[in-house]
């Protein structure tokens, strides 16, 4: 499937573009991680520490291990520090 | 029953005027750019178009169901905010005190740690670095 | 740092101008006359002159030793105030949230039942009662 | 001694009047209030109920068995509706 991958904050500067497609076949947000960490050395690092990702799926909050369907947009951020 | 993400200050004045109509209790939070040690220039804040009023918005609706709330605001802004600046705020309307200030202060941990905005400092010298997570705020999210 | 007791109404945006300038967060908490049931006019507020700014004034300094708040104001209305009409406002600055709710929490449980006020309901024939002190505002005190 | 004695909300009006000057030995709130209530049916009808009725010497709020002192005011009321 065809899937908008965007990031945001500091993943955003160190995959050092704020958004991509991708072709993947993920069943989950962490397995599209593995794929996008191969990517680059970029996004290597802006994976590096999977402890802090957060992962909204069609902007929608979701945690890392839940199927990831057949969504339009996922996203990946550090953890937010709204307020 | 308003949420706003805009980059323009606010004015917490305007934003009151005829809210909370009929409601005993009205109860605002505003977060404001605090400059600690003296280097802070700004605040840069980023967040997810699209996805972050729709989030503010069900968030508002889920704590005017929760505690009982007539009237509800946020507003949040992004982009760059100098020091003194606004930063958000909330309020919160409901018939008894108790309800409007659980409401402001769930709404407030939940912006805190959910909503999709991330702060980077900009100091006096141009240097930036991101704001990190504060575990007192996942932790006060747990309490509701 | 403020304790005011007043007839005329207040307006929140007037006394939050130059309210806790270098401060992260602040909190307000107005009070408004409800009607219930559609039989309410007004409230009369009774209080005693003399000790209720004293009392007032003591009451917001030992919430900013308390709770760390670096500015506060508390404005509370006496006489005659028609519903839909502010009766009382407080509000607290401080570094962080927490610091300001809590701070606003307390000021507010302690007005209810210890601040030199007292309420009569109004209603539109023209009668008139005491409004009968809540048990509920007393636990709310004995939390601090 | 002589004291100001003043009265509010209801209390006020069942004795009706505001405030009274008074001459008197009482050692304790409590103790004034059983010389006040025997000044007319007014005073005793205000205070009734013991149980509701709240103090405050020179301003201060005081328990009603607190030694009263050598007081220039003291202020007799029900529970506070503030807020």
């Amino acid at each position: 499937m065809t899937v908008e991958v965007l990031y945001f904050a500091w993943m955003r500067e160190r995959v050092g573009h704020p958004r991509e497609t991708v072709q993947t076949d993920a069943a989950t947000p962490r397995a599209l991680i593995a794929e996008l960490a191969a990517l680059s050395e970029g996004h290597a690092a802006a994976f590096a520490d999977g402890a802090v990702v957060r992962c909204a799926v069609d902007q929608v909050l979701t945690d890392l291990d839940a199927p990831l369907g057949q969504p339009r947009e996922v996203a990946f951020f550090p953890p937010m520090t709204g307020g | 029953m308003v949420a706003r993400v805009q980059a323009l200050p606010f004015d917490l004045s305007a934003e009151m005027a005829g809210f909370g109509v009929g409601a005993g209790a009205v109860v605002t939070f505003t977060g404001v750019v605090r400059d600690d040690g003296g280097d802070l220039a700004a605040l840069e804040i980023e967040h997810y178009p699209g996805m972050t009023e729709a989030a503010l918005r069900d968030h508002g609706l889920t704590a005017a169901a929760r505690f009982g709330l007539s009237d509800w605001r946020i507003v949040h802004r992004f982009g760059r905010i100098p020091v003194g600046g606004p930063i958000m705020m909330v309020a919160t309307a409901a018939r008894h005190r108790r309800s409007a200030f659980d409401g402001a202060d769930f709404l407030m941990d939940w912006l805190k740690s959910r909503a999709p905005f991330w702060k980077r400092e900009i100091a006096r010298d141009g240097s930036a670095s991101w704001v990190a997570a504060r575990a007192a705020d996942e932790d006060a999210l747990s309490r509701w």
